[in-house]
């Protein structure tokens, strides 16, 4: 099979999957959930099989694999509908599909599947006796739908259909983030998600828009793969002064990643999106979703970066993006501090760990961001499951001593570590890579990797925010592990706290081995002692989806040391402070910074500010404005006098045409047709052979005149 | 007077006969019989006019499907045919006459269209490729295979139709007790 | 002299053709009275044929019930039936009271009538056979049933409940099982592309269609066994229920009629499997001297024949109601099948030969197959039904139990 | 040969034969006998005109088939009919089944 028909089919399965639960299995579990696995199981050897073919493919840079499909006319030029599959698609292809494929395994042991459906349960609510999802062939049809949104966004060869993925997956973080719709927080958290979500899509749509009208054309190749297409764009100032066309566009579409990827300032869903199932957040967070808006950012590198090469000064969307992403890195990672819901700090260093995508990207290092975009989509799809699997255990514990413990409050937990051994070692492992723990993890090559870039560049303010961030991200990441698994068990919860089934396991331990395993294809050449064990094969590969490959800067002690140092300080801090924290103790941190922490831990009132400035007024406008003067009064008095009107009009034809002459003219009719019944009736005998006769009779007078009257 | 007319006015007026018993003889076991044999000599007929296979059809048909069904009705209903009444209606002359007038009125039809005076037919051109010729007509597309499906349907639903207007009244309204 | 062997059968005919010429009369009328003499001839060898065959027969039924049979009159016994000929012309034709007599008196020669009619189409020989009409199949079926007629006739007419009840019967399991043999009938009819017996019996020079389509020479079988009403569909003459069926009032020759035409039908249905599944007179051979088909002809015959009369020796009469289930539940749908997968299996295997046979046989035993694993799964339910009745059993079950 | 018009003749004659019986018996069975000679006519009828007009066009005899299956389909309904009829009115006359009147 080539290549392209390979490319065609990834996304097929999983939809064909959607609509065959919604459409007929959805009665059976069963038969649902074994749908969605197998059909994503297809879809993820078709990608293995695909990823094969183009590491095996020779300069695929330049010869990708493309194909296309005329999809809508516009005008003399055609909108295409195709895919095209370079290292940089492919490589997402790879993570993807294997984040995918465990997290579906993992939401089948997740939503207690075998046990009985507890009578008490009602759809819309999480299950509470630990009986099977009330939803269960939902929930499946659901993420079938995500993954096909985001196999379609990956293929994609062109912005148009790159965008249908990209609201498709809108579309179903809505629906999952509220898939207990039956919470009042996840109803307001859904909505929170699509609209914060919906802001960012529509200036994308903009930006869409405007490269369009300013190229003529969506397809990635022919624009970022096309020297004086790039150059125009970068020369042809915008109708925003200062700014060329490819910045304004370049800033508009990093709008949508700022959306989709929950960039400050626009991040203030994705912590709330906790509310979801835990496999939902472990696919929006890690897998997917935000992974879509680093994709949208690195895959538009070459618009973005238009007009910059190496060691020149950065043009300003690339400033933009530098400081966004590093202030958000650092800014997320100062909120995670502070969070004691465990699935909450794993969303703030979500954000931060984006922020420091974005900010590679924004600083002209195109393979450090996509080499940690991977990386982190294994490690940080790795945590959010062992988060649920860690919440499964305490929630078994709650139920199992009547005690009323948030499930998910860490100060509720400690010393899981002896009740389930394999979630520990394998968020152990997936903290490890998160914080950077040196050489062995796969998050230390990429984190190192960006800031020797932010460092040999010479962007120092970047580094050293950066620096903070990652010293953060590992103290919080510590954090979270010694309150989760270290210490002694806080509550009884915790003590009754069980390891979960193999189907919940088995996902981590996968995950686990890439976790570490795939930071190895990245290690720099003149890396001491490791340098060149390993080619740097991910710098060769994906690199060579820019036009003209980025030279691998030489090596620096530097931000090596730097990045070493803040990765085990971080993790050494974090571990002296929460080593033994004992039930019913406040957070240490709240001792020594007092209100600062207040502020951390009310994220710096985002939340507050945004209701302040947005919500009220939208609320305002839509009461007031809209309902009251708009509705109630122009458009229904309108309407109201319509209907008056023609009230008069009817009663005036009623009376004076319709009764007297209509109704008289109908009853005399049916008069006549009675009279008529009456008198003929007495044809109708009952008997058939005289109806036969009378039937004859007439056939053969029309007959006879028929042929005797023409002669 | 040929060999061949001999056998005609014999087979028809054989049939006629038949035909006229059918009508006429009171007792229905006898109806058949003479029935059966009218059907037999428009076989024959067939034969004569050179449709070998229908004539074999019209026996398979006729005779053995459609009489012996009609022969089934009468031994399930025959108390009736014991009672001796008269089997004629109380205004049979008026069929009578109409199949007179009818009669008739197709007399003068006859004599009015010309092809009557055909007397010899047209050899045929290809007389073992006719079975053949009429095998592939019915299934094909463009002549008359939408005939020959409709009449396929038919015959289904006369199958399904008859036996559930012959469902006997008992387990039948257990059946819908059932459902 | 050779074409003695050769053809002789059109020697013997050319023979009589020079002889009757000589005698001057006219060619219309020669070959009108040659054709007169052959079913003459035909029918009447039949007939004493039949005198055998009933002889075989209760030399053989007897053997498979450990009894010596008929072994006083004659050599073995070998006359036995013609003493009984004998006693059968010499008894008094009784008439019983309220007969009709048209149908009554029409019943026996009918009987006869339609099974000697059979041998008009089936080919003993090359150039040995009444009429090669094309659409012999159709013939053989729509004469045959003129049995049925025959019996029903006598049902009717004898005035006798018994015969009435066993006529029933008879329209029932005639009727029921003419739908399958016709069934099964289309299927040499497809292989060979035609309906003419003589092609049929052509188109199996190289391999039998008992090879080709062993369900459907099956269901002809059985459903021909059945038409004939045979043990163990007997049923239309159950002494021990009806005392006789239908001939209970005939006595004499017409009762003799109808015996005959019972036994000859037998022997008539193997003729007509022979013909269209075990490849009539063809064998090595046959094709250059027509006395040698004529010989394999008889010798597969009595083989099947015999095969008959085993069936009648060893199996018990069924009920009436595991009859109608037998056909309608069970051969009629195989039939049909097995018709779908021959056409189907006939339109899509384009090459000849080995692979086509292979494929249908293949087809057949898959079929086999599935039906008797269908019968297993059936019969279990049952027998689980029966065991324990009361565990969920409704009102259908019962009745699919109990054969309504 | 054969005219024609005797077959016509002939098929026209079995036909009104054929009425007559439909329309004069009054036992159901019987005049389902008619309507079968009406048929019968009908189809000598064809295969006559087809013989001796468009021997080479093969749709006489298609009628006539058609016709066959026809008759096969009425007779089956008819004669189901009357049994249910019956079984319920315990009686096969036409005229005595005449409750559809005024």
């Amino acid at each position: 099979m080539q290549p392209e028909l390979l490319a065609w089919l990834i996304p097929l399965p999983p939809i064909l999957a959607f609509f065959l639960i919604i459409l007929w299995a959805y009665r059976n579990n069963r038969l649902s959930h074994t749908i969605a696995l197998g059909s994503m199981l297809i879809s993820w050897g078709l990608a293995m099989a695909l990823f094969w073919v183009a590491i095996r493919a020779e300069d695929l840079g330049h010869h990708p694999i493309v194909s296309s499909i005329p999809w809508l006319p516009t005008g003399e030029t055609s909108l295409n509908f195709g895919i095209l599959i370079d290292p940089l698609s492919a490589v997402t292809l790879f993570f993807v599909a294997w984040t995918c494929l465990a997290i579906f395994l993992y939401s089948v042991g997740y939503h207690n599947f075998g046990k009985r459906r507890d009578p008490d349960d009602q759809p819309g609510l999480p299950p509470k006796a630990g009986g099977v999802e009330p939803m269960y062939a939902r929930f499946f049809a659901f993420i079938s739908l995500f993954a096909f949104g985001m196999l379609t966004l990956v293929v994609s060869d062109n912005l148009l259909l790159l965008f249908i993925g990209w609201e498709i997956m809108g579309l179903c973080s809505y629906l999952l983030i509220g898939f207990w719709y039956g919470k009042p927080s996840a109803r307001d958290a859904m909505v929170k998600a699509f609209i914060t979500t919906r802001i960012g899509d529509v200036l994308m749509l903009l930006g869409l828009a405007y490269l369009y009208s300013v190229t003529g054309t969506l397809n990635f190749r022919a624009i970022l793969f096309d020297e004086q297409v790039l150059h125009t764009l970068a020369e042809t100032p915008s109708i925003i002064g200062g700014l060329s066309t490819a910045g304004l566009i370049g800033i508009l579409l990093f709008l949508g990643t700022v959306g989709k990827s929950a960039q400050w300032p626009l991040h203030v869903w994705l912590p709330d999106a906790m509310e979801g199932p835990t496999p939902v957040s472990a696919m929006i967070h890690a897998a997917t979703m935000v992974s879509a808006g680093v994709y949208l950012v690195l895959r538009f590198f070459p618009l973005l970066t238009a007009g910059w090469h190496e060691g020149a000064s950065l043009t300003p969307s690339m400033l933009v993006i530098a400081g966004i992403g590093a202030f958000t890195a650092l800014f997320a990672a100062t909120i995670a501090v502070t969070q004691v819901d465990i699935k909450r700090v794993l969303a703030y260093s979500t954000i931060s760990q984006l922020g420091y995508m974005v900010a590679a990207v924004g600083i002209g290092a195109f393979v450090a961001g996509a080499f940690h975009l991977i990386t982190h989509a294994f490690f940080k799809a790795l945590l959010f499951l062992g988060s649920g699997s860690v919440i499964h255990g305490m929630e078994h514990g709650v139920r199992h001593t009547h005690e009323h413990v948030d499930a998910q409050d860490m100060f509720n937990m400690g010393g899981l570590r002896r009740k389930m051994p394999i979630t520990f070692w394998t968020f152990l492992i997936g903290g490890f890579a998160l914080s950077g723990f040196p050489l062995v993890t796969a998050g230390f090559w990429s984190k190192d990797e960006i800031l020797a870039d932010a460092y040999g560049h010479g962007y120092l303010l970047v580094f050293i925010i950066l620096a903070l961030a990652a010293l953060l991200t590992a103290f919080y990441t510590m954090r979270q592990i010694s309150l989760t698994f270290l210490g002694q068990p806080r509550t009884d919860a915790a003590k009754h706290a069980h390891e979960s089934v193999w189907t919940m396991t088995l996902p981590l331990v996968v995950l686990a081995f890439f976790a570490v395993g795939i930071g190895w294809v990245g290690i720099p050449e003149q890396f001491p002692l490791l340098g060149g064990v390993l080619p740097n094969w991910l710098h060769e590969f994906v690199g060579g989806t820019l036009i003209e490959h980025p030279q691998a800067l030489d090596f620096n002690p530097i931000p090596l040391l730097v990045s070493v140092g803040v990765a085990l300080g971080g993790l050494l801090s974090g571990w002296l402070v929460y080593r033994r924290v004992s039930a019913g103790v406040p957070d240490p941190l709240q001792r020594w910074l007092g209100p600062i922490y207040t502020v951390l831990k009310n994220k710096y009132y985002f939340d507050e500010l945004y209701h302040f400035l947005f919500v009220r007024p939208a609320y305002w406008f839509a009461e007031t404005f809209t309902y009251r003067w708009i509705d109630r009064g122009l458009i229904d008095g309108f309407l109201h006098g319509v209907g008056r009107t023609a009230m008069r009009i009817g009663s005036f034809l009623r009376n004076a045409i319709d009764l007297p002459i209509i109704n008289g003219l109908a009853d005399r009719f049916g008069e006549g047709v009675k009279w008529l019944g009456r008198t003929f009736r007495v044809v109708q005998t009952g008997r058939v052979q005289e109806y036969l006769i009378i039937g004859l009779v007439f056939t053969g007078l029309l007959l006879s005149y028929l042929l005797l009257a023409q002669p | 007077m040929t060999v061949t007319q001999l056998v005609f006015l014999l087979t028809g007026g054989v049939t006629l006969g038949a035909a006229l018993m059918v009508v006429l003889s009171p007792r229905l076991v006898h109806a058949a019989l003479w029935l059966i044999l009218s059907l037999a000599g428009t076989a024959v007929l067939f034969v004569l006019l050179e449709a070998g296979f229908l004539a074999v059809v019209q026996v398979a048909i006729y005779i053995d499907a459609i009489a012996i069904l009609i022969i089934i009705v009468i031994m399930l209903t025959r108390r009736v045919m014991i009672r001796g009444e008269t089997q004629i209606t109380r205004n049979w002359w008026l069929g009578a006459l109409s199949a007179l007038i009818l009669f008739g009125g197709l007399l003068i039809l006859l004599d009015m269209v010309p092809i009557i005076a055909i007397d010899t037919p047209p050899p045929i051109a290809d007389a073992d490729q006719l079975l053949e010729d009429l095998g592939r007509s019915l299934v094909d597309v463009d002549r008359f295979i939408l005939p020959f499906e409709v009449a396929s349907i038919m015959l289904l639903a006369a199958l399904i139709g008859s036996i559930m207007i012959a469902w006997p009244l008992t387990t039948r309204a257990e059946g819908e007790g059932d459902q | 002299m050779d074409q003695i062997l050769s053809d002789p059968f059109g020697w013997f005919n050319h023979l009589l053709h020079s002889l009757l010429e000589g005698w001057g009369l006219s060619p219309g009328f020669i070959s009108f009275a040659l054709n007169l003499l052959g079913a003459f001839v035909m029918g009447l060898g039949v007939l004493f044929l039949t005198l055998f065959l009933i002889w075989a027969e209760r030399k053989i039924i007897a053997r498979i019930q450990d009894r010596l049979g008929p072994n006083r009159v004659g050599p073995f016994g070998i006359l036995q039936t013609v003493a009984d000929l004998v006693k059968l012309v010499t008894k008094e034709l009784i008439v019983p009271v309220g007969a009709d007599l048209g149908p009554y008196n029409l019943a026996p020669l009918l009987a006869v009538m339609s099974v000697v009619g059979l041998w008009a189409v089936i080919p003993l020989a090359p150039k040995l056979l009444g009429a090669d009409i094309n659409v012999g199949v159709l013939y053989v079926v729509s004469i045959g049933a003129i049995s049925t007629l025959s019996i029903m006739l006598a049902g009717i007419s004898s005035n006798n409940k018994y015969a009435l009840l066993g006529a029933f019967r008879t329209v029932a399991q005639m009727v029921s099982y003419a739908v399958p043999m016709v069934l099964a009938l289309i299927v040499p009819t497809l292989l060979a592309g035609s309906m003419g017996m003589v092609e049929i019996v052509e188109e199996q020079r190289s391999i039998w269609f008992l090879v080709i389509a062993p369900v459907a020479a099956l269901i002809f079988f059985i459903s021909s066994i059945a038409e004939v009403g045979r043990t163990p569909f007997d049923l239309l003459e159950a002494e021990s229920e009806l005392v006789a069926g239908f001939h209970i009032e005939y006595s004499g020759l017409r009762f003799g009629m109808f015996f005959v035409a019972e036994f000859l039908h037998a022997f008539t249905i193997s003729a007509l499997t022979t013909t269209l599944f075990l490849g009539g007179w063809q064998g090595p051979g046959a094709a250059e001297y027509p006395l040698l088909g004529l010989f394999y002809f008889g010798i597969k015959t009595a083989l099947v024949y015999f095969v008959v009369i085993w069936v009648r020796g060893s199996f018990p009469r069924i009920r009436i109601d595991q009859m109608n289930q037998l056909n309608w539940k069970l051969i009629t749908p195989l039939a049909l099948v097995s018709l779908m997968v021959t056409a189907v299996v006939e339109k899509l295997v384009v090459e000849m030969g080995l692979i086509r046979i292979g494929v249908h046989l293949g087809a057949n035993l898959l079929l086999l197959a599935l039906t008797l694993w269908a019968l297993r799964a059936y019969s279990r339910t049952v027998r689980r039904r029966v065991e324990n009745p009361m565990s969920g059993l409704t009102q259908s079950a019962h009745q699919s139990l109990s054969g309504e | 040969m054969i005219p024609l018009s005797w077959y016509l003749v002939l098929a026209a004659g079995i036909f009104c034969v054929g009425l007559y019986g439909a329309l004069a018996r009054r036992n159901a069975l019987a005049i389902l006998m008619g309507i079968e000679l009406m048929l019968n006519g009908v189809n000598l009828n064809l295969v006559a005109f087809w013989r001796y007009l468009t021997p080479n066009f093969i749709t006489g005899q298609v009628f006539v088939l058609i016709v066959l299956a026809v008759a096969a389909s009425e007779a089956a309904v008819g004669l189901a009919l009357i049994i249910s009829i019956y079984r319920r009115r315990s009686t096969v006359v036409a005229e005595e089944i005449n409750m559809l009147k005024w």
